[in-house]
């Protein structure tokens, strides 16, 4: 889970970073009274959980209270990548020398914590990386070692800062190295870490991607106001809905609905959907061995999906009973009714028994499953996939 | 032969008075896994399906000889759980849950490196070697003894493989589940390598997906392999990934995308496949 | 540093390890308020930094106010190994169902943490070591490891805590080894640590030495009141001055005034007194290269020392030069005179020009040398101790 | 012939810019030994007596060749500093200051034996190699090359006993100095073995004190040598020491009293002496 550049900068606070004394608003009308505050020019940032925005012009100067208000009226009606500016970071305006590059993260094939620093900071880090490899310092950690001021020391030499100021970047870089562990981070990053006028070291901006599996270690970040969420931008209605039932749910921008088994054919599937010229509405996860209950919920974020045309269901009976899938899908039939045609399909443990309570309800009341195609191990999946596409484009 | 885990595996379950602890304990008996025993700390003394329990891994390992350990715990005790199995001796350790914190893992990859324990999981379906052992949340229905091994992220794609595989009489040598977590205990390139030593294994699928480094890793041992491998990648349609910052980009480079898995393994050497029934087309093709 | 059993309480309940709730009484002035808070039997223990204090009558139970008064009106009377009770820890008397020992120290030759415990807790542990050493669990820890929960199981499992009781224990046996790790310490014991008649443990006794050298590392300590001591017992007048001007300085009960160079030679030192039948007043240490000043401090520290009788000093000038080092002495002896008799030596690095100091000095103003006797490498370090202890002899 | 240091070991200064580092460095020099550089951090660039001055040790040892370092910082950096050194490369290590944290010194032990570095000190007075090489802040006078060595607790013992040599002509290949601190970076064990294999030492001389437990750990190594071992033990008068409550007594038995280590040590097979002057006669006796 992503933080806002606030939020980071809190954390960088808690463990000594230097960053700019900063107010957040949610409106403009306390603006004028905390750039008054600041006495000279601010820079007015826009909090959204996505990067670029420098680019989409979410950061601007003002050189007074007046303008900053102006300019704060602007970006809370600005969109960036799609996510609407609902906060605002007011900092004084920073009086750069020079900018750096500094970071922390995983490297997940070698198992270890890297860290990454550069002598050229700013947007273009990654440019840096690929025309310049040089320029860039790694320096690699094994999670059970802490980094020596020598360390940090000979990372900071690399970088090229300048000797006077050697010590400061000692801390800084040990300090975010700490915090990267204590908080269970997926990566922290400042960037620039900012030379000011008065030779001092900033860390002009943050980025924290903290882990979301591991927030029960961490219940002082809820108690700060930073709950899970996802790594880029807010989470939709629906995405919020299903976190709340403990279901892996991601809202995509087709007409589909993927009611999948496990996630790694809900990746697959969705392939096969692509691949006859469909679109999902989503991405969903069963878990392994879901009750009647989460199956009905999970055809309930369906059911009610406005975008969603056509559901495509799959499942293959390991550990879950084919059996009790059906009995779940029943369920919801009875309970909730099903107002999109839906083409399942059933292979694996006790897959007969599934079809044959499928025709069993179907006898019982033929209107309960007039939506649903079911089919067993006899129909590929592939001829399920391309029916639900079909199915979408006859809604249509 | 097989890899991993096998007939003559003496296995423990840690976890196992919980309520997944015994009921796949209980499944597992009855494919024929050779359950030796478990634990529960402060619950030794207990039996669950006529298996001892003990409060300590050191004490199983002691008591009953377990040399393969399978995890049904919740994702915070993990961790530790790891940890005290590989230093007690556990030379093969399966991770069943979930959610797994990122740096946990990261502990436990350094002691299975120092104690040379082999891991897999968080969040796998566990490791079948059909006919022999079944450990872990893995139905036996999609499974034959054969000599094809599987090597797969996600649990539901290693049923329709080996599913595919069975119906086509190829069969199974062992079915790893790598684990669905962002990191895992083991890499593709490390499985692929044991299948490599293994005779029995004609031909070993692959069954990657978007995100991560590890496919692309395979790459590095995939053209000293002897044994041919399939590559099936899902995601090839999915939303890009988002990178995790401008670090997780120069650390992971240019990969990620299910296309650049699957043409790197191509590159690699090994054959790729869209569909399951691909799958036994190539095995053919391949005169496995 | 040892820290009283309240203190080191203070740190367990810091840590989360039980102990009952207790207060510290200076006189016994509010006893009756505090024991009838209490509301049954106390324990009325003395505070004192030296072992045996039970044995020694230090510890008693009342069964409430007016009795625990009397008693703790005799306890401060109480010297316990030469040590005056001056503090007094009130707590509820304890219902003992079972004592076990645990302690965490090093083991210096194998360079480990060492968790000891066992069973049978008590008074008598090391008796249990020594005769019964079955009973004695031991576990070693690196320093760059921590202590899991499996490995405090292990200890509780072969303390024999019963079943329902494991898992407080592993807490206890956990957190007892962070607050080792945490504080610097060279010993942590909780002996005994007992299962009360209402089925929970608690911590009864605390005894907790902290690494004087690694105080630096912890200014809570300070600000809690817990300061630089001796193991045992608090620093003498002279002890606390020494301590102010950062000299290794130790009374000891004979009447020879040790003036030393080094503490190696300073321990020699006292065995060469004590073979000749004297007996040292002090040890001190001058440390490597002492300026002029610290060596008139040293004099200072045994010239007013009404126990000293003789002052023996020995000077191998390694480093320091001897011809300083008599440059020190004279400038004593011009600053302050000498009352006691002695008698040095003075070899290695320019102890001629040492000798010729003295001879100097001595020509210029015969008083002032009055009671030196000054020798170089001639005389055998063995002849300047005899002469030390027939000075002191003399003098009595 | 000598151990540890030589005329051809490549010594650096930890420190060597501070009052103490400059003015040892001098000295040392003076001596002979080969400074050949030192550190500061962010010093870099400076120069000592004409040796240049580095911010890390790696800088320096990449620079300058340095195998030997000697730490001249307080001790709160001391930690941190060996760490360095030792994972710098640096293959032998003196530890100047006192009062250094035990806890930290479990650290640098943990980590010298990793990478096989030998530690001398916290409280050393250094190690000299009479004629080649001095290193700490050992006076120079006391020794002259010759065929004893010496190892001891004491800096101020060290030169009696070595002025003591000199005098008598037996003179001293390496005199090491364990130093004086609770816990050491070597055991007399290790570095009575390393005697044991420099052919030019005849006999070796230590002495230890009342307290630790070194000196009893050094009966496992000594009737294992060849070489003849003379015993001195400080403290036979002094008041005895505090034990560190029951775990300590537990953990170290019946050790530490001066005259008990010194019966150990002789009923060992080394050759106790209770006088500096006793050591000539009794080094005569061994025919050395």
């Amino acid at each position: 889970m992503r933080l806002y550049e606030f939020e980071g900068k809190q954390l960088f606070r808690e463990f000594g970073i230097p960053v700019p004394q900063g107010r957040v608003v949610d409106s403009s009308d306390d603006i004028y009274e905390v750039v008054k505050g600041f006495k000279g020019p601010v820079a007015v940032k826009s909090q959204v959980l996505t990067g670029g925005r420098g680019k989409a012009g979410g950061i601007k100067i003002a050189s007074g209270p007046n303008e900053a208000k102006t300019v704060a009226d602007e970006l809370f009606k600005l969109k960036i990548k799609g996510y609407p500016v609902e906060k605002i970071l007011i900092e004084p305006a920073l009086d750069i020398v020079h900018e750096y590059y500094l970071g922390v993260t995983i490297d997940r094939a070698r198992y270890k914590i890297v860290v990454i620093a550069s002598k050229a900071g700013g947007v273009d880090i990654e440019e840096t990386a690929a025309k310049t490899p040089e320029k860039i310092v790694r320096r690699e950690f094994s999670i059970n070692e802490p980094m020596y001021s020598f360390d940090a020391l000979s990372i900071a030499k690399d970088m090229e800062i300048p000797q006077v100021l050697l010590k400061p970047a000692i801390a800084i870089i040990q300090r975010l190295f700490e915090l990267f562990k204590a908080y269970d981070a997926k990566l922290v990053e400042i960037n620039p870490l900012v030379i000011k006028g008065d030779d001092t070291l900033v860390a002009a901006d943050s980025r924290v991607s903290l882990d979301d599996d591991a927030m029960f270690r961490h219940p002082n970040l809820a108690k700060a106001g930073i709950e899970k969420r996802h790594e880029e931008g807010e989470l939709t209605e629906r995405e919020k809905q299903a976190t709340d039932w403990g279901i892996p749910y991601l809202d995509l921008d087709g007409n589909i609905g993927m009611f999948p088994g496990g996630a790694g054919f809900g990746i697959m599937g969705n392939d096969f959907i692509h691949h006859y010229g469909g679109k999902p509405a989503n991405f969903m996860d069963s878990g392994g061995g879901p009750s009647p209950e989460r199956i009905a919920k999970m055809l309930v974020l369906l059911d009610q999906n406005p975008n969603v045309k056509a559901i495509f269901g799959a499942r293959f009976g390991g550990i879950s009973r084919c059996d009790d899938f059906a009995k779940g899908v029943i369920m919801f039939l009875k309970e909730h009714g099903l107002s999109k045609p839906m083409v399942m399909r059933m292979t694996g443990n006790m897959w007969q028994e599934g079809v044959r309570l499928f025709e069993e309800a179907k006898k019982e009341d033929p209107r309960l499953m007039e939506k649903v195609e079911f089919h067993g191990i006899e129909t590929p999946i592939e001829e399920i996939s391309k029916r639900a596409v079909e199915l979408a484009w006859e809604a249509n | 032969m097989a890899i991993l885990v096998d007939k003559n595996s003496k296995v423990m379950i840690q976890g196992i008075t919980g309520g997944a602890g015994q009921f796949h304990t209980e499944r597992m008996i009855e494919y024929g896994t050779k359950i030796v025993g478990g634990t529960s700390p402060g619950k030794g003394g207990r039996q669950v399906h006529d298996r001892p329990v003990f409060d300590t891994v050191a004490e199983c390992v002691k008591q009953t000889g377990a040399d393969v350990s399978a995890i049904f715990l919740p994702a915070p005790f993990v961790k530790e759980a790891a940890i005290e199995a590989i230093r007690a001796g556990i030379k093969f350790l399966v991770v069943i849950p979930e959610h797994i914190p990122i740096h946990d893992m990261l502990w436990v990859r350094e002691e299975a490196i120092k104690h040379g324990t082999t891991v897999i999981g968080g969040n796998t379906a566990g490791i079948i070697t059909p006919g022999e052992a079944n450990l872990g949340i893995m139905p036996d229905i999609a499974f034959k003894p054969g000599r094809v091994g599987t090597v797969s992220r996600s649990g539901s794609i290693t049923y329709y493989v080996a599913d595919t595989l069975t119906r086509t009489d190829y069969g199974q040598t062992t079915c790893v589940g790598l684990g669905g977590d962002p990191i895992l205990g083991s890499t593709f390139a490390e499985i692929l390598l044991k299948f490599e030593d293994d005779e029995k294994t004609k031909a070993v699928v692959m069954c990657g997906e978007i995100g991560g480094v590890y496919e692309e890793h395979a790459c590095d041992v995939i053209p000293k392999m002897k044994t041919p491998v399939l590559a099936m990648i899902g995601g090839l349609y999915a939303p890009p990934g988002k990178r995790m910052g401008h670090a997780g980009a120069i650390v992971e480079g240019a990969m990620g995308t299910a296309q650049q898995k699957l043409d790197m393994l191509a590159a690699a050497g090994a054959h790729p496949c869209k569909t399951f029934e691909s799958i036994p087309q190539i095995l053919k093709k391949l005169g496995v």
